[in-house]
């Protein structure tokens, strides 16, 4: 049900013509599309009913990513609902209601600050610091949507411990740095420069906040999986439909052999990949001892089957595959993003073999 | 979407644990568990053993004697077997012939035949390809003409058929003969069984690269059929034949047994402690648990009644990759060794060479595999048939 | 099997690696080795250079102005200018419509368009695909009609070429155009020059996924083109086409820049010490050796008098797959900062991301090479070419 | 002309059938046919004109197994000629001559024994003892045709440096224990019970004798490479045959773009392995620096296509292909041999990126 509303409205209200004019205009998304998004109750359903949300899970975010990468949806709801909101519900920040239920109604964006330049996926190696007075010093990178933030969270390390803290963007000392990222989104290089914050912007310490980390980023890794998940079915619909319909020598390509493989392993790869979302969200949904595992097997496989089946439908449309103005070469740009973030496919496959 | 099991689901899984701890013969589980092969009195007493606990009939409707069982429940079983090594169970009168011989056959037949098959009384084996024939089944030759004798019905079969699983074995044969040349190839096609010990059989050993004798060529010279051995109607058999080829998907994808396996290969891999194989492993161990939830999506169609179909193509080539893959991983992890092979029998205990165990083993599985891509319609009709019927082209 | 040069290889490969070092435009240099995108006007000084030394012609004869290089020279200068990093020569005058000329074309068009080629006076650009032909291209629709005016003969062209490489700075361009429709369709096919700056001509940018504009659709609406521009015979232009196909093996493997490229590539992966991409690389490395002593090969046949022809497919494709594991290999060896792309020019010096310099080339370059398997014949027709004329299927 | 005689001697004396003659025998190859090698002068074309060879290389060497790989020769030529032979040859042995002068002649079979249990292709690394009264005591692995041989080489260590000790098989403390081998060859597991030697055993110490060991096995993985690499283009042309006289669904199955685009790669990788081959066979001919480089580049290239091309050729070969009475198979088998001798490819490539 939930499924049918998300395909409806990305029918209706996103195709690729609409996304694209996002993509150009000067604006990282679309705000009046993020404000349906809130009508609809997606801003609000990851979050527990106690925060203000709907209460739903894993289940229901995986079905929505899932629908929005096969229409290759930027709005920036990973960073904001996902991975800052998602944080903040689990955390036991005293103020997190108020923040939540703007976030619900689409008036904020908040993102998360979880990357540094040399950390390389370890997100618990933190150089940004908090000194004993709540000075904050660093730089993060990749700050996904940054730029449109109205609200930074950010690791950091009192030099004992790991922290999260939040504080509004426009700070004394916040400089943010935007670019645009391959998949036509946005992210953000951020640096604190003697930035003054006080107790009450401290989200979490120690045990807690490293646990706040875990379990976001797995969460929000599942999520990119599922958009992968989509990416692969829409790859392989979109190349039967376009050899079906693309004549050379008089009969459509769909009639070769060689191409009727490949997309038969298209298929077959979409459905493997589809079983391991399906274990890997159920296990997050159950908060299960073995998450993380299951969440890395399905991201070290969709980030090399993701990638070949988006090539491999780049290659069958020809031409065609590689221009900007087809949607297909834009789910091979997606399918790089989503390998390039929280541990690419050689790093997860060595977190389930060791 | 459900790929969870029901309570009643893990109470039968445990009493197929239980069945397997103390039922299951004790002189097969030995052999199996150090990897020596098993001989034929072995796997009749393992059959025998499945009859005994009424579990033969694993795929039947209980009015035949068999167990009903819903399809997560036929997965359970086949994945616990495959997971306590026990060896395949012989698809040729249970999985095959005898579901043709209750849903077609007359009810004489029905008794003849029936409670040899669930009681493991007759060894069957299949008459489907021939030299030449292969993949396009359909083309087969071995020629079936009906003479009728002081009032004695009866076909005169010629021909021959072959990678027929242990022929050397079996008391019966089913087999596709061709009865009418007229029309076209699909037609004319009947559905005969034929008794081993009739006077004009031959059976050819074919040794395959591993060594083994496991399949032959089964030569028919004017061998005397009585017409009564005929399923359902002559011209038929192409049908019966199809039928049977959709029923056919117990197992198909040998997830348990892959397990098992990937799980002996994971120990010795972190024993030799190498990168490439460790990485090698976990790619595959990705791929299986894919393959066996794909299996349970699959089980989960049927069980609210969809027909998955085709779709099981895809146990078929992902399973046998998944078996193939993972033995030739035990090769590359017995390094120098993989270069000796004493053939499918192992070194017998007077006479071990230094090396690992799985060397040899490993190796066997190896080349004995290789055939998985190949029958069964091969890997690349499977791909064709996915093509007409997922595809649409 | 010679795969060795001889001395006085040796001494030309000496030489071009002189005029890489002294005389290949600095400027240029700089650029290409920061990862900095070149210019119309840099591409131009590059070629503009090469023809002060007398090497633009470097597949002609000697008597239209060209080097007469033998195979093994030609193969030395590609790969040096490769291993230095320089942008590939741009192929449609001189590699394309050069040898076109002068061996279809007549004195007068010998004339007009060769010595402008060798200088670099005019740009060239390649009108064969069209929408909706792909790899079918004979199938090609762009009409020419013949007409008749005040005795001035021309033709009147309308149609589509697309996929055309930088016709946003053409001069001139080559076209295949159809002047009879009624016989079989590679009948009926002319070869045409036709000026940029015809009335009716509008060139409609491609933005590929990349970010760049590289390519382009060209439109005639009306064109007129004097009959003089008509090559050879009209109904020939499949022939000529053919030759030019045939003709144009040049650099076609990349072997230069893809081994520059790995250099970097395994720089940067010692850097981060990651076992995983060092493995990838040394893959690639084989591979690329084993390309490189492919190409050796079949060049030694062509010395030799034979004509290795289809062969020559092998070097596209491994050479395409090449460039685009390299590129691969880049953005995996991004990690992390493969999410970011500013495009194909770069973030521009005043607003450097933090990340690696490569990350934002190697994604481009990632992006743009997925064209290299798919034009010049994809590599799936040159698998069919291969399958038609090695394998005789 | 070397190439032809090969070709033409294998055509008219080694069939497969000839082949299998002698695999099902009781013997583990045929010494008539060891006699022709020797009359050819296959036995002694490698060595040096200073030991009583032709004084031919790693060319001729290269050339002679590319047509051995093609007919699936299984004479112990690797074992007596270029593991044995060519360590005498390069020696400084004293002895040396009138032991190849029996190999020439076809006489004399040696067998090098290089690998232990426990040294996974690092064959410098030996526990075999020489004490200083020269007894030996130890065991070696997979010692090619040792059931066979005359006399062993073998390699130990005095607890200071590596030595190589030659003597007879008969000689007290020696047991043997011969196996069959994958590619229907023979090899031997042999230990030592404080064999008695004496001075004149000795063939190198220290440097020469880990420069014997190195040259040594890089010759003979060169010459197990290079037919690997006939192997490769066997499989490819008798699959090509294959494909084109078996007909299904009534035309021959050549006719299949699938097919006919596995044996185009096929066609590839045999073309690019013989690439690797012509390098490396150059490379060693003119001892250079870089010979381990390459012959270890093209040992990892072969190992794994060498196996994708025969699994490939078997699998197109559908039921014959698994058939012990059809030579495809045997390719295979082959190939799995190759590719445990003396580093697999994974090993080799290692060796390469480091």
């Amino acid at each position: 049900m939930l499924r049918e509303q998300i395909q409806k409205f990305c029918e209706s209200e996103y195709d690729f013509y609409k996304r694209e004019d996002i993509v150009k205009s000067s604006e990282d998304f679309d705000s009046n599309v993020w404000k349906l998004f809130a009508e609809q109750g997606w801003l609000s359903m990851a979050f527990s009913e106690d925060s203000g949300g709907l209460g739903f899970g894993a289940i229901e975010l995986s079905i929505l990513f899932e629908e929005f990468g096969k229409s290759l949806v930027i709005e920036p709801y990973l960073a904001t609902v996902v991975l800052s909101g998602s944080l903040l519900d689990k955390s036991s920040y005293p103020h997190k209601n108020e923040l939540i239920e703007q976030i619900c109604i689409g008036d904020m964006h908040i993102s998360f600050a979880y990357a540094e330049a040399s950390n390389s996926y370890d997100y618990l190696s933190v150089n940004t610091s908090l000194d004993s007075k709540n000075v904050l010093n660093g730089t993060k990178t990749l700050v996904l949507n940054g730029g449109n933030a109205n609200k930074i969270i950010s690791t950091c390390t009192d030099g004992n411990e790991l922290k999260i803290v939040i504080f509004d963007t426009n700070t004394n000392g916040v400089s943010i740095n935007s670019f645009s990222t391959v998949d036509g989104q946005s992210c953000a290089e951020i640096s604190f420069e003697n930035v003054q914050l006080d107790d009450k912007n401290i989200i979490a310490s120690g045990e807690e906040a490293i646990e706040l980390v875990n379990k976001t980023i797995n969460l929000a890794t599942l999520c990119i999986c599922a958009e992968a998940v989509g990416c692969m079915e829409s790859c392989y619909t979109k190349t039967l439909e376009y050899t079906k319909g693309r004549e050379q020598f008089g009969q459509p390509i769909s009639s070769f052999q060689v191409l009727q493989h490949r997309m038969v392993d298209m298929f077959i790869e979409s459905e493997l990949a589809k079983s391991l979302l399906i274990k890997a969200m159920l296990e997050v949904n159950n908060n299960s001892e073995d998450m993380t595992k299951h969440v890395s097997a399905l991201k070290s496989y969709i980030g090399k089957a993701g990638k070949i089946s988006a090539q491999d439908a780049v290659q069958m449309h020809g031409g065609m595959g590689v221009s900007e103005e087809m949607m297909i070469g834009h789910y091979l740009k997606k399918m790089i993003s989503i390998d390039a973030l929280f541990g690419n496919s050689d790093f997860h496959l060595k977190n389930i073999s060791n | 979407m459900d790929i969870n099991f029901s309570k009643e689901d893990i109470a039968f899984r445990d009493e197929v644990r239980d069945w397997l701890a103390n039922d299951y013969p004790k002189h097969v589980k030995e052999k199996t568990d150090s990897g020596i092969t098993i001989s034929k009195q072995d796997l009749v007493d393992f059959h025998k053993a499945l009859s005994k606990k009424g579990w033969m009939g694993y795929n039947w409707p209980t009015e035949y004697g068999g167990t009903g069982w819903s399809a997560s429940k036929l997965y359970i079983f086949n994945k616990e077997l495959g997971l306590a090594g026990c060896p395949p169970i012989l698809p040729f009168g249970v999985g095959m012939v005898g579901p043709v011989i209750y849903t077609f056959g007359n009810d004489e037949q029905k008794e003849t035949f029936l409670p040899d098959i669930l009681n493991f009384n007759t060894w069957w084996c299949q008459g489907y390809s021939e030299p030449g024939s292969g993949s396009d089944l359909a083309s087969l030759k071995t020629k079936a003409v009906k003479r009728n004798d002081l009032d004695e019905e009866y076909y005169v079969v010629n021909g021959a058929k072959t990678w027929t699983t242990l022929a050397q074995n079996a008391d019966w044969i089913f087999c596709l003969v061709r009865t009418d040349s007229s029309g076209i190839k699909q037609e004319g096609i009947s559905f005969l069984l034929i008794d081993m010990k009739s006077p004009g059989i031959e059976v050819k050993p074919i040794i395959t690269i591993d060594g083994d004798h496991e399949v032959n060529t089964v030569f028919f010279s004017d061998v005397k059929v009585p017409a009564k051995n005929l399923i359902g109607e002559e011209g038929k058999g192409w049908t019966y034949a199809k039928f049977l080829l959709a029923h056919e998907r117990f197992g198909i994808a040998a997830v348990g047994s892959s397990m098992r396996e990937l799980d002996r290969l994971k120990k010795i891999v972190n024993d030799i402690d190498n990168d490439d194989l460790r990485k090698k492993v976990g790619e595959l161990e990705v791929s299986l648990s894919a393959l066996e939830i794909t299996e349970l999506r699959l089980l989960s169609e049927l069980e609210n009644g969809g027909h998955p179909g085709a779709e099981s193509s895809i146990l078929k080539i992902k399973g046998t990759e998944m078996q193939q893959k993972i033995s030739e991983l035990f090769v590359e992890a017995s390094g120098e060794y993989a270069l000796m092979y004493p053939g499918p029998h192992g070194y017998g205990s007077n006479d071990k060479p230094a090396g690992p165990d799985y060397a040899a083993n490993g190796l066997s599985a190896f080349l004995n595999l290789r055939k998985t891509s190949i029958y069964g319609g091969s890997n690349e009709i499977q791909k064709n048939i996915l093509s007409k019927f997922v595809l649409g082209v």
